[in-house]
């Protein structure tokens, strides 16, 4: 029976006369109906990713990050100019239609250089990044996992890394090693691992206990599976989170490197390199060299860290229920 | 009488705290389990019953005593033998958020100890076993995809119970199944786990602090105290004639939900607080709490005994 | 609490010792020579100078030597600048770098927390953003490009501030400016974030309920909680600021002992590695050992040896 | 007897990454002087929300109070600055919450916070505000109040800290408690102790009480009027007899029938079937029409008439229609 | 949520362009007048860069140290405006007929800032420290002119054969190995500085500190802030005072060249280096001094190496770069590119420049560079050049014109060469066990004659570090370091030279020069091609 119905709001009617007497009859029970659920079906994943289109702000270091990567891997080969090809005679033009971002003190084109740059400082951040992923996962699942005294063992030796003089560790490999973009990313994650491995030990110390587990555990599962199936995939959330905080700062660990000399091999270039072999021209007003290199540090370092928050915005396990 | 299925004999199960303490658990816990009875197990938070639970489960190793299941330790149970053991005893979680692992389907959920223990060789067995197992607790075949944050806390429930069916076990541990659920939902789960029974001739250890949930669906009830078992009997004998102390202090501080009854009823109502597991009072670990405490209580244990046919207390009053 | 300290002392010793056995083995392990150079040398005169520290002799003769020197606290003169022994150079460099990290600290906690509160309070709200803006925009400038702008904005172009050089308060501004930059950022999200996190708590509704007034709650009841975990991460930032010291101190020419540590390196002036990491090292171990008592001050729950068990 | 409380028409919403969640639907009620008010219903019914309405306490955003006025002992508090009302909370109006392991700030000391309200609101300091911390220790019962003032939270159990809690609430001698499930986190026993203290501070102060609770055993006990809330809306109010005894709405019904009782032997408990409805798209008829045995063509489109059965017991069902009462006569013959 | 993302991004946008473009009209700026500080002394701010490694004379051998050092204190011989070594300690001297030993006749004014009269023992005492090898001193070599030198250097000999001897206590007579026509220039060396030997005896770390310091310069260390700060004032005691024009010199230490720039700009310096960036902008301005500094930028070949024992594949390297670009574009600051390896500077006996005596030696020349790589490719039998790595020490500067070269060689012969950077000590190490094929590599003077820079590529010579090795080359050296004939010996350098260029083992790129911008109204801070900076006569109005 279809009964119009003005009142959305679920305003009261005023009084029992306004009802019609037909639609005082039984109404048939769907049991079925009992047990809807109304909710969308979406998976954490989907869920999460829900949120952070939402979240304005995220969704622009994303959008930045993604272009970013487009532009790397696109624009060098649509460029017209070679990358390390110097015109001497060409150095300092300020930015023009021929060349946009200007170019540099070898009569390089900033804008080609400026997205091989990305191209490096993008893979030293993901490669140091899916380095400490690695060694944290590993590292911190196994001492979060076994717990007692590995785990007691484990967290002393981390103790110890943490004392270590960074500095003095990373000049030391670099000398020893000498500059390479292998060297760059050894020396970034050689302590680096540590913070992943104290986040994926916390995450497994928490979620071993929870009795999701535990009900694996009460089916007989073994260890591998209970790993794979159960712990993993709840720790991923801030795991991810702190993938997208790695990346960054390896790019501007690696900036500092360059500031020691230490960076990349030239004639090839990252931004830190870049910007530090222009500090100059803030003093000589080439401000082209010193600003796109800068700039694309500072907004990528943005756009990782507001799309880092909205991941834990969105990943977070307590805004749901 | 009935065949015993599980037999727990002075088991203790004590946790180091640090290198000077240790957190005693359980301590020194005997009783049986007949077959295709319901055993419930109740005391307040902290006394030791969800411990019993797991320990019996396997789930935490015994500091001493022995956990037989038909006749078998659980404990020495070589580790394949172990494993198929899993089969027969399974295990209804308290918590109906934290029991499911939020990033599987229902689907994967209840699949995963058919999985384990590779029941079905093909996908589309164990689907239909899931769909199955779905309408046995009350669910549709559609939910199978959905996660679980998409249900309410009653139907996750049922969820758990399906999961702990899906290996056709024997013997079914209940931790506090109901206790965080919903009032109209604890009587939805607690007549489904009855009916199951019925149906299927389980054997329920049934744990909880909610003693007239347990009332309703236990044969012989269990009552603990800071790891220790202080009285045991049949269900109706527990309310009716209780005899420990603590049982009667327990009873009367349940409100009942009848403003007349309520009126009229005269309550025990207990003073202090649950002492430390860590340093249990010497004695009778009650007689801090005791409206009736002699001072031999201080100086001994008082034995769990059989004062009335299938009646145990171990309390000093009654010896 | 003695018997913690004293666990703890142990383990910062063994800490240290894995420390300088790491730096020794890497020492030696690189190649070049504290005397090389261009023109070179007779080889009577390098021998003659290998003897004098210690060169000459086996690396475990060399290990136990330095270990000596460590427990003596005595790491003997430089190798380049013969006619200072790295006590001294250590001793008139580390209260500055002391100095210059400590101002930076306190800035950056200082302005960071009330970063952070003022974000969290107007959550969602265009003060918020600035506010986060800022400190995301304080974590994106390498510090080094941030030094060289703060200078030629600040002292060159509007001479408001002196350009380097450490002598007076107002030397120390932009130094302490560009230092404290990333830092204070950090702070400020952490503090956002746990402070959000706090406010959502149950004692906080019980705060308000109590009828007291916002601020009170704030300094009272919600700070101190949500700057718990800004503490734990100061032995952290701690270490970073000492490290970043070395690009701040060159670029505003401090004299503190952040060169030392490149320097020595580029020059394998031994001792002086050896002095400035041990040194950095047991520094850096005491901070955090202090981070720990603080935070067991800071939060009564902790007591300092473990408690808590399972069940 | 004179209205300390009423609530009118109350709505609370709250927006979510989902959508918006119509928490509180319309809520009427009122509180008499030193009378003992439950607000009775399951998880996510609204009731806690309600309770953190009148006291303004609800975080805006994403919560707000779309309509709806409150009036305290005739002044209409819902109009009130947050200036005024940080003068009414804590002085005139108190609130427990749920669980007194969070209500506590960890890092201060029992002293401190107990001690902070007269500080604020009666600038008393020093020694009288040590006494009087100590007086409404030894009120709710804490032995040793003078050395446990120094304490911190984690020193004490979960009871004890309810206790304090409470004594917190009470310290201004406020006219109205909010009980928002004070005894949910705590075990039977120790529920016990802390409903008794509840009957014993009212008999002393004559404090007025608004107790938010899903357990009806304790309603039984120590309410004297009740209101049961579902999806958002109270669906039926009355005396603590009128509920007990005379229940209308057919969710009263089944929410007594489904509470298994420890004093009748034998009962086969009859759940109510199915679940609450989600309240982010509330239905638009009645919310409980789904899991009602009893339901119409007409409770599916429109929320009840509220039907007033006596001055004090009201409730929102169509089965109070005549019409209805004529269905079921016929349905009883067939 | 978008404002504050545009807020953010407008500071940025605002905080960079602000800084970088404000300046273009500030860089040449100067302001008048505000270095000066406290009433009307003439104090110079200068800056030295960094902490002097030791004003120990015989450890102090750097330029860091020099700079201070030969202000403070004054060996027998200065040099002048002309950079021509005149009296100072010595008021005059004999030389022998055969040229081999000198006799200094010290000045009876000549005191040491303690009172002390500076006596011959006081030079005796400081060179034997110098050549002792126990002292650890790498200027040691500078000492091997004199008789004995070497042998007791290299511990062979004693202070006895030294020919270093007091006639009385104001003359010293010095004997020499070979006729050595440049010594008088050698001995401004900071190395030859004489050392009150009674202070040294009582404290040995007398050079320390600045309270216990003993100098006999124009200037007297004042106050010595280890790391940070010295402060010189005029030495009353001097001899020659009267023509001290300052009243003192404050230095910091400021190791970074912006800071620097942004230090002098502010007026907080004297004297600054012009950053290379801001070259274009300032070289021309009248406040600069450009003064040439005596050393090459060259570029070793490592001939023991593939592809480089061939000659004719070394020459083609070297002609493919264009030492005028570099000059002009990357190092700039009014650098001369070089076609030869000799500075010019350096003037024969018949007052000739030894550069233009031998003219251009090597030039660019692309299109020869690619016959004579075709040619040599086919000597060798190569199809395709093995593959070649340009090393340099890690330096701003250095990757700069390794860029430039890579490109050059890229360009004109079609040869892409790989770069690799490395620390300067790993890289000293690789050079010198002929690790490196192609190595980037500096020569400064240490006293003003062209062979202290040909001698390094004899056989066996540590500085030579090419593998090369030529006996033709060899005999040349010997004899221009021992004829007596001062003709004769430039013949035999010219050919020297010319014997490079042929073979190549190292192929030239500039000369270096000095380079700096003044306050208005500093003058006479003397800076020489070969020799240290002299604050004598400097003045400030």
């Amino acid at each position: 029976m279809k009964i119009n119905v003005t009142d959305q709001t679920g305003k009261k009617p005023t009084s029992h006369t306004e009802i019609p007497d037909e639609w005082f009859s039984w109404k048939e029970r769907d049991t079925k109906a009992l047990e809807t659920v109304s909710r969308p079906s979406l998976s954490y994943w989907k869920d999460a990713w829900r949120r952070l289109l939402k979240n304005k702000l995220a969704m622009t270091g994303l959008v930045f990050l993604i272009l970013l990567t487009i532009f790397a891997i696109f624009a060098p080969i649509l460029s017209p100019y070679e990358v390390n090809k110097q015109n001497l005679p060409d150095q300092y033009q300020p930015p023009s239609s021929q060349h946009w971002f200007g170019t540099d003190n070898g009569g390089r084109d900033v804008f080609t250089r400026t997205w091989y740059g990305a191209r490096i400082s993008l893979f030293v951040g993901l490669m140091a990044a899916l380095i400490d992923f690695t060694i944290g996962i590993i590292y911190g699942g196994l001492s979060g996992y076994k717990g007692g005294r590995t785990d007691s063992m484990m967290m002393r030796i981390i103790e110890v890394l943490y004392g270590l003089p960074y500095l003095l560790v990373v000049i030391l490999l670099l000398v020893v090693l000498g500059p390479s973009l292998g060297t760059i990313i050894l020396a970034l994650t050689v302590t680096g691992w540590v913070g992943m491995a104290r986040i994926v030990r916390g995450q497994v110390l928490q979620i071993k206990n929870y009795e999701f587990v535990l009900a694996s555990r009460s089916f007989g599962a073994k260890t591998a599976r209970i790993i794979r199936k159960n712990l993993l995939p709840n720790t991923m959330g801030p795991i991810i989170v702190q993938m997208t905080l790695t990346v960054p700062s390896a790019i501007f660990a690696e900036a500092f490197l360059s500031f020691l000399g230490l960076g990349i091999q030239a004639p090839f270039a990252s931004w830190g390199v870049m910007a530090n072999d222009s500090l100059g021209a803030i003093l000589s007003g080439h401000w082209w060299t010193l600003f796109f290199p800068a700039f694309f540090i500072s907004f990528t370092m943005f756009a990782f860290n507001v799309l880092g928050d909205g991941l834990q915005d969105a990943l977070d396990p307590k805004l749901r229920k | 009488m009935a065949k015993v299925i599980l037999e727990v004999n002075r088991l203790k199960k004590f946790f180091d705290v640090n290198r000077n303490q240790t957190l005693q658990a359980v301590n020194d816990v005997s009783f049986q389990i007949n077959e295709g009875e319901t055993f419930g197990l109740v005391g307040e938070s902290g006394c030791g019953k969800s411990t019993i639970g797991r320990t019996i489960l396997g789930l935490y190793h015994k500091t001493a005593g022995e956990v037989l299941y038909d006749g078998e330790d659980i404990h020495s149970l070589k580790e394949n033998d172990r494993f198929k053991l899993h089969k027969k005893m399974q295990m209804i979680f308290q918590d109906p958020y934290a029991s499911l692992n939020p990033r599987s389907t229902v689907q994967e959920i209840i699949s995963e100890p058919m999985e384990i223990h590779r029941l079905y060789r093909h996908k589309k067995e164990i689907k239909e076993r899931v769909y199955q197992l779905l309408a046995e607790v009350g669910l549709q075949r559609d939910h199978a995809n959905r996660y679980p944050h998409e249900f309410s806390g009653g139907q996750r429930q049922r969820i758990g119970i399906a999961r702990a069916l899906a290996l056709n076990p024997e013997f079914i541990i209940a931790d506090e199944p109901i206790s965080a659920l919903d009032v109209s939902i604890q009587a939805q789960v607690v007549n489904l786990l009855k009916e199951i029974q019925h149906e299927k001739g389980l054997t329920f250890l049934f744990i909880a602090h909610d003693l007239s949930m347990v009332k309703q669906i236990s044969d012989r009830i269990g009552v603990m105290y800071l790891g220790n078992l202080i009285e045991l009997t049949k269900s109706e004998q527990l309310y009716d004639h209780p005899y420990h102390p603590y049982t009667k202090a327990l009873l009367s501080a349940i409100p009942i939900p009848d403003p007349e009854v309520e009126e009229k009823r005269e309550r025990i109502i207990l003073q202090g607080e649950l002492p430390s597991p860590i340093n249990p009072p010497s004695g009778c670990v009650f007689r801090t709490r005791c409206p009736m405490a002699m001072l031999i209580c201080e100086q001994q244990k008082p034995p769990f005994r059989e004062i009335a046919p299938e009646h145990f207390v171990a309390c000093h009053l009654y010896s | 609490m003695l018997r913690y300290i004293g666990k703890r002392l142990l383990m910062m010793v063994i800490t240290l010792w894995v420390i300088v056995t790491l730096t020794f083995i890497l020492m030696v392990t690189i190649p070049g020579s504290p005397f090389n150079s261009e023109r070179g040398t007779n080889e009577a005169v390098q021998a003659n100078l290998e003897a004098h520290y210690n060169l000459d002799k086996p690396y475990i003769v060399q290990y136990v030597l330095y270990l000596k020197s460590i427990v003596t606290f005595d790491f003997g003169p430089s190798i380049k600048q013969p006619s200072q022994t790295v006590n001294e150079m250590l001793g008139r460099g580390f209260p500055i770098s002391f100095e210059l990290g400590i101002i930076t600290i306190i800035v950056a906690v200082l302005s960071g927390v009330t970063l952070g509160v003022f974000a969290a309070l107007k959550h969602n709200q265009i003060i918020d953003y600035v506010a986060m803006g800022f400190a995301v925009l304080g974590i994106s400038i390498p510090n080094f490009v941030l030094a060289t702008l703060l200078i030629q904005q600040l002292a060159v172009n509007i001479e408001w501030f002196p350009v380097a050089r450490w002598l007076s308060p107002a030397h120390m501004i932009l130094p302490v400016t560009a230092l404290a930059t990333g830092p204070m950022a950090i702070i400020a999200r952490l503090t956002r974030s746990t402070m959000l996190e706090v406010l959502t708590q149950d004692y906080i509704k019980m705060a308000r309920a109590k009828g007291l007034a916002p601020w009170k709650i704030i300094c009272k009841h919600a700070l101190r909680n949500a700057l718990m975990p800004v503490v734990t991460i100061m032995g952290t930032l701690l270490a970073g600021i000492l490290t970043g010291t070395f690009v701040i101190e060159k670029i505003f020419a401090v004299p503190g002992m952040g060169k030392y540590f490149v320097e020595s390196i580029n020059q394998r002036d031994y001792p002086v590695i050896m002095g400035t990491t041990v040194f950095y090292s047991a520094f850096l171990i005491v901070m955090l050992f202090l981070v720990d008592i603080a935070y067991g001050i800071l939060d009564p729950r902790i007591k300092l040896h473990k408690k808590g068990g399972r069940e | 007897m004179e209205k300390l409380l009423e609530v009118h028409d109350l709505h609370v919403a709250f927006s979510t990454y989902g959508g918006t969640i119509k928490a509180v639907r319309g809520v009427n009620f009122y509180l008499h002087k030193g009378e003992t008010l439950a607000i009775v219903g399951e998880s996510g019914c609204g009731k806690s929300v309600t309770s953190q309405a009148i006291m303004r306490l609800i975080p805006e955003p994403p919560g707000k109070i779309v309509r709806g006025k409150v009036m305290f002992k005739g002044k209409e508090i819902t109009r009130y600055t947050e200036k005024q009302m940080r003068s009414i909370r804590g002085v005139e109006i108190s609130m427990i919450f749920q669980d007194p392991m969070t209500a506590l700030n960890p890092t201060l000391t029992i002293g401190t916070q107990l001690m902070e309200g007269l500080q604020e609101h009666q600038s008393i300091r020093g020694e009288t505000a040590t006494s009087k911390a100590l007086e409404m220790m030894h009120l709710v019962g804490i032995p040793n109040p003078k050395e446990r003032l120094k304490q911190y939270p984690h020193q004490f159990s979960g009871g004890m800290r309810q206790r304090i809690v409470i004594a917190m609430a009470l310290i201004c001698e406020p006219e109205l408690l909010i009980a928002d499930e004070p005894t949910t986190a705590l075990d039977v026993t120790i529920q016990a102790q802390i409903l008794e203290l509840f009957t014993t501070i009212q008999a002393k102060t004559g404090i007025s009480i608004i107790l938010i609770t899903h357990d009806l055993g304790v309603v039984a006990k120590i309410a004297d009027r009740i209101a049961v809330m579902y999806a958002g809306k109270i669906i039926e109010t009355g005396t603590k007899r009128d509920l007990f005894y005379n229940q209308q709405h057919p969710y009263t019904k089944g929410l007594l029938k489904s509470v298994p009782r420890l004093d009748l032997k034998e009962e086969q408990l009859s759940p109510i079937d199915g679940t609450p409805p989600d309240l982010f798209a509330p239905p638009q008829g009645c919310p409980f029409t789904a899991r009602c045995p009893y339901a119409m063509e007409v409770c599916d489109n429109v929320y009840p008439v509220t039907t007033e059965r006596s001055s004090s017991h009201r409730v929102d069902c169509w089965l109070q229609d005549k019409r209805a009462q004529q269905l079921l006569a016929r349905t009883a013959n067939q | 949520m978008k404002k504050g993302l545009l807020y953010l991004m407008g500071v940025l946008v605002f905080l960079v362009l602000a800084a970088c473009t404000a300046n273009e009209s500030t860089g040449t700026e100067n302001k008048n007048g505000e270095g000066e500080k406290a009433g009307d002394e003439k104090i110079l701010q200068l800056n030295n860069g960094e902490e002097p490694t030791s004003f120990d004379p015989a450890i102090g051998f750097d330029n860091v140290s020099w700079n201070a050092l030969n202000n403070l204190m004054e060996g027998l011989t200065r040099l002048d405006e002309d950079h021509t070594p005149q009296p100072a300690v010595a008021e005059e001297w004999d030389v022998s007929e055969d040229g081999t030993t000198y006799t200094f006749y010290l000045r009876e004014d000549a005191n040491w800032s303690n009172g002390d009269p500076v006596v011959a023992e006081d030079f005796i005492f400081a060179w034997e420290r110098l050549l002792n090898p126990k002292t650890g001193s790498s200027a040691g070599f500078l000492g091997y002119f004199i008789k004995g030198g070497e042998a007791f250097n290299s511990g062979e000999g004693s202070t006895d054969d030294l020919g270093i001897t007091a006639v009385n206590e104001k003359t010293l007579e010095v004997e020499l190995e070979n006729p050595t026509g440049f010594f008088l220039h050698v001995l401004t060396n900071p190395a030859f500085f004489p050392v009150n030997h009674q202070v040294a005896a009582d404290n040995s770390e007398w050079h320390a500190e600045a309270e216990s310091f003993v100098g006999n310069g124009p200037f007297q260390l004042e106050s010595w802030e280890h790391d940070n700060e010295m402060m010189f004032t005029k030495n009353d005691a001097y001899w020659d005072a009267d023509s001290v024009n300052l009243d003192g010199v404050h230095w910091a230490m400021v190791n970074d060249t912006n800071t620097e720039y942004q230090m002098f700009e502010r007026g907080e310096l004297d004297s600054a280096e012009i950053p290379a960036e801001l070259s274009d902008q300032l070289i021309d301005g009248d406040n600069v001094q450009v003064v040439d500094q005596g050393g090459l930028e060259f570029f070793r070949f490592n001939v023991t190496e593939e592809p480089f024992q061939n000659k004719n594949i070394r020459k083609a390297f070297a002609l493919a770069v264009d030492q005028e670009n570099i000059t002009e574009y990357v190092v700039k600051n009014k650098v001369k590119p070089a076609y030869g390896y000799i500075s010019p500077g350096f003037t024969n006996p018949s007052g000739e420049d030894f550069r233009d005596v031998n003219g251009d030696l090597v030039s660019f020349d692309p299109e020869e560079a690619k016959q004579l790589l075709e040619k040599g490719m086919e000597e060798e039998g190569y199809d395709e050049l093995p593959t070649v790595t340009l090393s340099y020490n890690t330096s701003d500067l250095n990757k700069e014109v390794a860029e430039a070269i890579q490109g050059m060689f890229s360009e004109n012969i079609g040869v892409d060469v790989e770069l690799e950077n490395t620390e300067w000590n790993v890289f000293l190490e690789d050079q010198k066990a002929l690790n490196h094929q192609l190595s980037r590599s500096s020569f400064l003077y240490d006293y003003a004659d062209p062979v202290n820079f040909l001698e390094s590529f004899i056989t066996g010579s540590y500085m030579n570090r090419t593998g090369w090795s030529n006996e033709q080359y060899d005999q040349l050296i010997a004899n221009a370091k021992s004829e007596a004939d001062e003709g004769k010996r430039w013949e035999y350098m010219y050919e020297a030279e010319k014997l490079l260029a042929e073979e190549v083992p190292l192929f030239p790129v500039r000369y270096y020069n000095q380079v700096e911008v003044l306050q208005e109204g500093v003058t006479k801070i003397l800076r020489h091609p070969v020799g240290y900076l002299d604050l004598k006569y400097a003045d400030k109005q």
